[in-house]
């Protein structure tokens, strides 16, 4: 046991934990006024039903013993043996609870990270039904596939902080839940404005403050790794947010704070597979990418006419996928090379493990957004949709001015 | 002249906009309002306590036009604004003596 | 007794209400209200989408006052709000049949 | 048919609104305005300067109602709305030529 | 001096420094536009007031020298000897500095929370005189006899991280302030409705946030127990968050977003004096236990017709002595034991901590405010109140849109 | 390399990151409704444009080896070789690129703070192009003077976390902005009052939260001196709140909460180049002075005409020199001596330092200013600035009821 490491892993997991409310508020303030608690509330309760799902069932299907590569066993079953003291065998320098409860704070974020997709149109119900088979079904063998002793690791794909775990795992959720659910009322046609972008801008900075708790806390220790993931994730959010106000200054002849914004989680969504294996140069090339790849790709869902209302499709699912990529491109890091550094299999690897997230993910949330539309049923009536979610749903309003 | 006053739906302010510049109005005043009346309110609840809440949100349409075209303005708005369903609102018209375009000083129709 | 309904640019609001002030009105009404007419609105970029955003943020004054004054007050209050540019705004104005100030229950032009 | 206008406190809405439900009103509009009048505002500070502040928060009422009731309706508003002080407001009655029922296409007395 | 034990101490100092504009914004929420201004100054000055206090006086009676187990010795008066060096027979692993100023985040933030009770109708002067009093002559004893060498502690009652200090100790002043100043103008007729909840939510995100450094950080030292109490604060903040949400839902048929904040915070409330000594299993127990009690806590204010505006007694109170008593039933920690490890003697000795507390608080408290009323007058006069206080106590106004 | 103090510099740098989003909103509240996007971006775009020059340039420029006391040689381009591990000759604890990631959040902050004297009414893209030039030529040599082993540091001046490099230098180049680009339209006579306070809060909340770890972080270690300046940052700041509300009270009759947040501010600048030498007692006396006289210095503007937005001048200018002149008098750790430790030349240095920097920096933004205005023109038209810059710069709108 390192008190270093301890300290640092738990302040982290803090720091992670900051980014669901931040996540809220980003998510909160680009929804019109009449939906912002829901929107809100989406994200807020995932801290309630996740994290207490994580510790009953959660946590030992991701990180207990690997079944077949596939799954892990029940042997941490309500955090049995998962305490202060490193039982035989652990070789992390920092206690199993601090370890599990850093964890828990990805496991809580990357379902909030879905409710961008369905926004303004979700039952409450249905939603927590959906939140709970989904962190069972979908998130924990992601997890347990790369970092808990499961075949995708086991292959050798690297994801330092949550690339695929995180961002393509919820992208293709969100893909799968935009197409079962349909496009909010007027779609295409009324002006869906962002109620409040103070409120975004806000929920942004909150974002980009926890997620050096999340890459460089991935380090799990405080060494030179963590703080070269710490680096490369400032610079490609950075790099990330002038790149998309540049590609979009030129496109349409403004630069926009929302651009700025998005363009900052572009980069860190991008950087973070990456985070602990790449310089600080490839950080910035990675962050210039991810900017105008996901400015490219937001556009897209017009065409396609999927309603994606929060653009996690086209920020965490190809920003994620541009970052898995990359990895396999820039990773130089100790034993960790890939193509740049003479190692071109690992591109290879990571391809794979692209596909095969996508392709799971996907498929799996499909499924369970059908079978919940056709038992519970996903959406509010027409009525609701247009009076807003909050006054239906929850029975509040926003503001009172 | 008239003042013709639509008390409307807000998700319906788009279309009753485009319906009342296709029957020939140039311009509109819009106000954020709250309506009560046969359209019930809703009830919220903060810790527990349930409060209820009369007011329901409506949008106000101001359109001062010609006495001659009224009757068709306000059968438009009504074709735009209605849903069939209570609390789509009330066209309110009242007599105007004048109107003048402050930038240039016009008055009567010519202002409008 | 009429009514004068001005409707006005926002940052114009204080000169106005010390012209109407000089004119001899003791009171008035303002409300925030968005405008539609000959002055384009502007268009708006969300994630490179752009949308069109016809409505114009306006100023309504509501001044009720003795007919006598009323020319002079609207004069007085044009002068004000006139910056000769599309958009200045229009007067209108109504009849009233009464008023009544809520204190003292005093009707008529006692009550304004 | 009037239409009738009350600037009251913003804190006597709901007792107005009881006021004039009981006296045979069905449906209303309300407005956050802001007044200025013999009441006085207030001063605020902003690092270090003063800054007067002339308006005050006020709610308009608007009501249609028939001739008939108007003075009932009038003074049971007024007596709900009254506190004695300066600020109280005010009650001013329109014309109006007619009023359409958007769900239903009744105009007149049918409408409200 | 250990080097790992002091930055985390600093961060949770941090940390818990950032709580109270936390609490200001949890609080601001849910008053009414007209007073959001006085409400988040009634917790942002006493960042100042406190903390100067605090270095004056405050810090020498809660933890000088012991004298009669009742009170600290002026011996650190103006911090004299508090520095950067341990002084003889100082055993912490942290410079004396360090300790102190982490505990005076807890002596800001706890008279911050009784600004709750007496929200939207107290004149701002008393207030100050107020808060500066109950400091010195509630707090600081409080805060002695607990951690400090006094009573409480000797006799061996357990409070980890302050739910007697804190939490009960404030409750009591809340309930001892509504009672004196009498409810707000129209309680009970009137809707007294939240005019922000996003900003609510956003206070209770930063609270939970901030938390982790209050309770994690109460281990002085990036060790084991700072790892479970960071746990167990977690899960019991999520259970709480899930359990009053339930609960409201069954009653009122909606699951609204002030309960899952409000559920959060009762859960966090409750598992203050246990975190470092229970498991994650019982911190679920304590956290569902809470959400549900201060649930039905807050439901009896309006029986009991007093106006505690924010519901400090119904979740601080409630849950605090909740958490107390769970405490000496759950603690099993090396020699801290409680009922089910063996040691029912734990339990009693809780409860005689909890009416202690209860009784001397209150009365102090009760005491404090009649005195002040009956000198300065606590409460605006009914046209201020009719105004609101951001206009008439301060000449600001919250919002200019 | 020490895993404690690496952890703790990389969460120091992480707060010192949050507190750019903190300032934004500072500023964003306090400008009109039709501002504020614009002006939350002139900070929030400078965490991307400054974090990629100084990845490229900047850092090398003011921490590349020296030459002749003025500037950094180009050895660190790109940042080549500051990375993980430490080259020869590294003195410091903790990794290179924890050094350098640091240091990056104070070059995004500082010409962030200038943006407060022309908000309302500048154009983006020379602000950009003023931004970028001014981290070049003005911040970085600064940087490099003091703490890259410069001229001025060699002088002996002492600057523990920035009053010169980041208070001062940024202050006399917002006095040169006010002057060039000129007053708003309607100053003097329109009332420019703040339109959403509890964002200014909020943003003041998040500045004293991330102060931590500017001024603690400063220390580049957890030990004794990071517990001292950390202390010290937080009672100067509490005692400049009591002092600005004070000194307000007894000027205007009442106690304003842009009054308690401005005097906060103001004593965390007036402490920050004295953090980490000077006692708790100084730190208060600093803090007092620094609310007071920052009160007065603001007024001052109305007296002088010039347009100083939100007060760059009267409180991190003038609170700056205080800070740096009353080190000269209060420094008392180890070597570092102040006059009342019996070096009354350190006042003198301090001084000379206090001179230096407001002629080099407010020169050479004159001269920026002017140029840039003479090429691309500062301001927007009149039309647009009445319309406000959100919907003309940007094309958006903040808030949509
Ligand atoms: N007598 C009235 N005077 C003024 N406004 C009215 C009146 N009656 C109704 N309104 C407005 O019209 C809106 C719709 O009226 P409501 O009775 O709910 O439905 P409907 O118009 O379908 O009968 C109300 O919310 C209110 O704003
Ligand atoms: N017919 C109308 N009825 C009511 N309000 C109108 C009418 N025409 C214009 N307005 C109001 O006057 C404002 C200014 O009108 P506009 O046509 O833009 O410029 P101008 O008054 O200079 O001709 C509009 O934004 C709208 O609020
Ligand atoms: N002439 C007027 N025209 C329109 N509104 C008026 C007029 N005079 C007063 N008001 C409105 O009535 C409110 C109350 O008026 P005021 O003179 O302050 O008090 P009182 O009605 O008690 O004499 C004002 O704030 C304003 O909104």
């Amino acid at each position: 046991m390192d008190a270093a490491d301890t300290g640092f892993v738990l302040m982290s997991a803090a720091l992670v934990m900051f980014m669901t409310p931040g996540l809220a508020l980003f998510y909160g303030g680009m929804v019109r006024a009449k939906n912002v608690l829901a929107t809100l509330m989406q994200s807020f309760i995932l801290l309630g039903l996740v994290s207490v799902l994580w510790a009953v069932v959660g946590y030992t299907l991701a990180f207990g013993t690997d079944v077949g590569g596939v799954i892990g066993a029940l042997n941490h079953l309500l955090l049995a043996g998962v305490g202060g003291d490193a039982p035989e065998g652990w070789t992390l320098t920092i206690p199993p609870a601090a370890f599990m409860i850093f964890q828990c704070m990805f496991a809580v974020i990357t379902p909030a990270l879905i409710t961008g997709a369905f926004a303004e149109r979700m039952r409450f119900a249905p939603f927590l039904v959906f939140s709970g088979l989904w962190l069972v079904l979908v998130y924990c063998p992601m997890a347990h596939w790369v970092w808990g002793g499961g075949w995708m690791g086991a292959m050798g794909a690297l994801d330092f902080a949550g690339g695929a775990v995180v961002h393509m795992c919820s992208a293709a959720a969100a893909l799968a839940g935009c197409l079962v659910i349909g496009p909010r009322r007027g779609f295409g046609k009324e002006a869906h404005i962002p109620h409040n972008l103070p409120m975004t801008i806000l929920g942004a900075g909150i974002l980009w403050f926890g997620w050096f708790g999340f890459n460089a806390g991935s380090a799990l220790a405080a060494n030179a790794q963590a703080a070269m993931a710490f680096a490369t994730t400032h610079f490609a959010a950075a790099a990330g947010a002038l790149s998309w106000v540049a590609v979009e200054w030129r496109h349409r002849g403004r630069a926009t704070t929302l651009g700025a914004v998005s363009g900052a989680v572009a980069g860190l969504v991008a950087i973070t597979p990456a985070a602990g294996y790449v310089s600080v140069g490839a950080s910035l090339v990675m962050g210039i990418a991810a900017g105008a790849v996901c400015y490219w790709a937001v556009l897209q869902k017009n065409r396609f006419g999927y309603d994606d209302a929060l653009d996690v499709v086209g920020i965490h699912g190809v920003g994620g996928t541009l970052g898995a990529l990359a990895t396999g491109v820039f990773a130089d890091f100790g034993e960790f090379r890939g193509l740049l550094a003479g190692n071109p299999t690992q591109l290879w690897i990571q391809l794979v493990s692209v596909v095969a997230t996508w392709v799971f993910c996907f498929l799996m949330s499909y499924v369970l957004f059908k079978v919940i539309d056709a038992t519970l049923g996903l959406r509010v009536s027409p009525e609701d949709e247009t009076r807003g979610l909050d006054v239906n749903e929850h029975r509040e309003t926003g503001y009172q001015w | 002249m008239k003042k013709i006053e639509f008390i409307i739906r807000p998700f319906k302010l788009d279309e009753v906009k485009e319906a009342l510049t296709a029957a020939g109005v140039h311009g509109m005043t819009i106000t954020e309002v709250k309506g009560f009346g046969r359209q019930r309110g809703h009830k919220e609840i903060y810790r527990g306590a349930e409060y209820q809440v009369d007011f329901v949100a409506k949008v106000k349409i101001e359109v001062v036009c010609e006495d001659a075209i009224t009757p068709a303005v306000v059968e438009a708005a009504r074709a735009a604004a209605i849903t069939g369903q209570v609390g789509d609102g009330k066209i309110f018209v009242l007599p105007v003596d004048d109107a003048m375009r402050i930038r240039t000083g016009e008055t009567g129709e010519a202002a409008i």
